[in-house]
């Protein structure tokens, strides 16, 4: 069964989705793990657009958050202030899991969507927080999303957009912040998780074919490689729903 | 009320009335949706300057509005465009040439920047940021808060709850500034001329920056009759004693989409990226496109080049157009 | 032209109403003024029930502002959230011109619907403020309807729910209070005021066939009434609008 | 979803799973409207105790509850029934004779409590109540706030605005500590199996009263179908997952009011004025129409003694009904 890296990292958060969670996702690959896995294993999750729009029925993929696609056969609209009140609501809360995307991320999984520096080309704006900081700062599961390479997975931020575990240990807790930090981060070639304890990133899983030496490579800060296993890979199935039901169009997939 | 209490105006009268140099204001609508782009390049052709711009997560307007100089301190959410431009590219540009200053506050801050205006409250708490540079850096300096009475003067303020039971841990929350703009503009679907407007799909923050504003300004596809809003009042967004100006404009998102009414244009969109990535050949567009036409109808026919609407025109189930090729 | 007290005093109140106000009313003769003045000199004026109803066409008048006759028509719905928010909105409130009533006044204005000490039979509880102090306390202007009975205006209100002057004087801002206090208090037989600097109440208006000596005789505090003077009569015209299209069913004027 | 998702209950199923003695209980409506009236009802038949209410201006709910002993502590904007009773009959009873404890708040400050709740905001600030009694007295004293960790150590604070300009007077805040009850029971006109919730006209503070609690029943005149919802997301007030159980009552409301459906029942209303002013004469109401009764149904039968609902039946125009007597 031959699968792109693509296909491999919405899969791998496909299946991190459960039947009773609320899904605060992004558009690409981040709408496709969602669509996967409520047309899959989870039935009875909820898609929620940090715009507002509660489980559309994504017949056709919206190309932005804002795109009007997600509000075909939505179930209901929330105002953007309703929306992200329930990243902190203390009901809604515990059943959010968000995935997010970043420019660079550091050994505690905090997160830069805002700016880069560039040394003497100058700085290199980016489009800022959005929900990123949000979701990050709220209680809930928070899956990241990045390609795996050096210039991202960096000793130090530009700017820490989004708090991940902050310095480590208890530093989450201490600044206030409710619920905990990032679970997984999910590649190109691996999926890494955070250390108990110390809340540094480890490499928890290698794709099939890629190889843990490679990967550690890839990362800017020292990362513990030892524990780490090889991926499952795609069933058919889930490629099959993948391909077939979350884009036919190949609008994201290619 | 009677025809003496109507509110509407024509565009270039509506922008020469309420908005002039030097303003704060705030734009509706969400990236690729809704932006008020009609009255955007009225404010381009009208050559105002030094606008102070909040948006919650803007996209197009955004960009033609800094790409044509008009702006000096943006404070937003988000800056981009979705899968069209995943950071807003004059504003890129503008970042990088410090023309610009910018004050980079949470989807859900700005939200409640908004909503803190809309109440006459003058801050709303917020659970988010806490450890983060959106907390700890400064787009604007003391200098700058100092120089204009309509900033405040910190960005975020952090505060322990004070609900807290003794001894137990305090939430900690974070309190943001309310916004309250000079002029808002919103781009709806139908309005009355009172000002009653209708909001078709989601609303996003629009709601909340038109009762946050001193003057606003609804631009929309129809102005419709009083009696047609009296008999759906559920699906009315704003009451009319928060408008000041109705402008009917069709297709015054563009090209931006309007649920129900059309979608985005990703031709142009496209177009716009390559275009805007260089200062020159925007400064063409900007002198070309805009002030070289005379309103938004004359704008419509020179961006369509004669290829006319009608493959963004909105499928009456879905809302959007199922006709536009949207693979790049 | 007769008329009853009734009559006099929403027509006092809806002289008072311009075109461009937003009248937050409650249910009784309060919402009578404001469609009498909607229907006669102040077409353009907004009517706002605290409940979220904009501006209804009020065909068949309420008996609570949670009566659904007052969701008839209306140009918008607001949650109460919402709707008490224009209270405060620097833009909106400035138009705002609320129509109170208590159980209690003092000689600063100040209003009592939360509870009556009845000495040995004990406490008779009402219902509570509602939106009386929200719409006391923001800006714009007040105007209070009471029956004048001087079990009613009070040398010491028994529980402060709504603030008039507070103390007098400049209190009212010292107490950080948005706005003036209230502007008249119209009664069954004349209207008060409240004086500038002191802001005590004096008499103002005394309805054509009342004295003034009984209508001092009917406050617990004293009243200056040296400045007062006779008010206008209700025009024929004023009584026309009034019976035929406010309440044609005689349901609050009988 | 699928129907194993279903959150579908009869009405003695839900109050027993999820209201129990001692509970923080919310209930929606306004005064003489959307009360949800057969899931008090039930309460009362299931003899539960010791509620701590939070009602925001209520109402009938409020009044049978408390007439029957249900409740201890009510946390309130306003008690009372518009012209059918000014104050809530067996509330003010209770008041004189001190069998419940009331903390006093604005109608603002109560909306604002329960979007707290909503929001996951420990307060929020309000703008009212400065200088009054509101602010300087207190329902509930010391002790009893520190014998339940639900009730908030204080009943309001005050802050300075910590944006305010140097040298500038400080706007003066008032905060309201959030609302999240264990259980919040709304009347709704529609909801499907999932939760998903229609309120057709106004919304009062229900919205928020149902996304601050732990648990959420919805009763509603109608079930519908998932699609039907879903062709009309903008009219969809809840999301289902801030809801637990949906439970299908046609009259939940009654004697109250339901929008669209059925009005207010006046003659009932006189007749419970009547009847609630001694505690003799209600407690044969108790008993008799409510202990003495099986369910909503039979409720409904007894209370309109077979003169039927028909004359209460909403004007398809109207939304209420244009039959009934409503001068006394």
């Amino acid at each position: 069964m031959r699968y792109t890296s693509k296909e491999m990292m919405v899969i791998c958060a496909a299946r991190k989705i459960r039947n009773t969670d609320i899904v605060f996702c992004g558009t690409g690959i981040s709408v496709l793990a969602a669509v996967t896995a409520k047309c899959w294993h989870a039935p009875g999750c909820t898609i929620l657009f940090e715009t507002g729009a509660v489980d559309p029925s994504l017949e056709d993929l919206p190309l932005a958050v804002g795109d009007p696609r997600v509000m075909h056969r939505a179930s209901a609209f929330c105002s953007l202030a309703e929306t992200l009140a329930f990243l902190q609501n203390p009901k809604t809360a515990r059943h959010v899991v968000g995935i997010l995307g970043a420019a660079q991320i550091d050994c505690y999984g905090n997160l830069n969507s805002t700016r880069i520096n560039n040394g003497e080309s100058g700085e290199v704006r980016l489009p800022g927080s959005g929900g990123a900081c949000d979701m990050a700062s709220s209680a809930g599961r928070k899956i990241v999303f990045m390609k795996l390479e050096r210039r991202r997975f960096v000793e130090k931020l530009d700017y820490l957009t989004s708090p991940g575990w902050l310095q480590g240990g208890n530093t989450r807790e201490r600044h206030g912040l409710p619920g905990p930090g990032p679970c997984h981060v999910i590649t190109d070639r691996g999926i890494m998780e955070f250390e108990e304890g110390s809340r540094r990133m480890v490499l928890s899983r290698y794709y099939p074919g890629e190889s843990v030496r490679d990967l550690a490579a890839r990362v800017e800060f020292p990362i513990d490689v030892e524990s780490s296993k090889e991926a499952f890979a795609p069933t058919e199935e889930e490629l099959a729903v993948l391909r077939e039901k979350a884009d036919p169009e190949k609008l994201i997939l290619d | 009320m009677d025809s003496s209490d109507s509110k509407i105006y024509s565009l270039a009268g509506a922008i020469s009335r309420f908005v002039k140099s030097g303003d704060h204001i705030s734009l509706g609508g969400f990236t690729i949706n809704r932006n008020p782009m009609a009255a955007v390049h009225e404010i381009i052709r009208q050559k105002v300057k030094d606008l102070h711009l909040y948006v919650h997560s803007n996209g197009q307007g955004l960009d033609e509005l800094v790409g044509a100089g008009a702006v000096r301190r943006v404070e937003a959410a988000y800056c981009g465009n979705g899968r069209f431009a995943p950071t807003c590219i004059c504003f890129r540009r503008a970042c990088r040439d410090g023309e610009i200053l910018v004050e980079d506050y949470t989807n859900h801050q700005m939200a409640l920047r908004f909503l803190a205006g809309s109440m006459g409250v003058p801050f709303l708490p917020a659970m988010s940021s806490a450890g983060t540079d959106i907390l700890h850096q400064q787009g604007f300096d003391k200098e700058v808060r100092n120089s204009d009475p309509a900033i405040p003067p910190a960005k975020l303020e952090v505060m322990d709850d004070p609900f807290a039971r003794p001894g137990a841990v305090a939430d900690r929350v974070v309190l943001v500034p309310a916004v309250n703009p000079d002029v808002t503009l919103i781009h709806a679907q139908k309005a009355d001329m009172y000002g009653y407007t209708v909001i078709e799909g989601l609303t996003f923050s629009d709601a909340e920056q038109v009762k946050a504003a001193k003057k606003v300004i609804v631009t929309c596809e129809e102005i419709v009759g009083v009696e047609s809003l009296k008999k759906r009042p559920q699906s009315v967004a704003i009451p009319g004693f928060c408008v000041d100006a109705v402008v009917e404009v069709p297709f015054g998102a563009y090209p931006t989409a309007c649920y129900r009414y059309y979608d985005y244009d990703p031709v142009f969109l496209e177009w716009y990226r390559k275009t805007a990535a260089e200062a020159e050949t925007f400064s063409d567009y900007v002198n070309g496109f805009i002030h070289g036409t005379g309103d938004h109808d004359e704008y419509m026919e020179k961006t369509l080049a004669g290829k006319g609407a009608s493959v963004l025109l909105a499928d009456p189930d879905k809302g959007y157009s199922v006709r536009i090729k949207r693979k790049s």
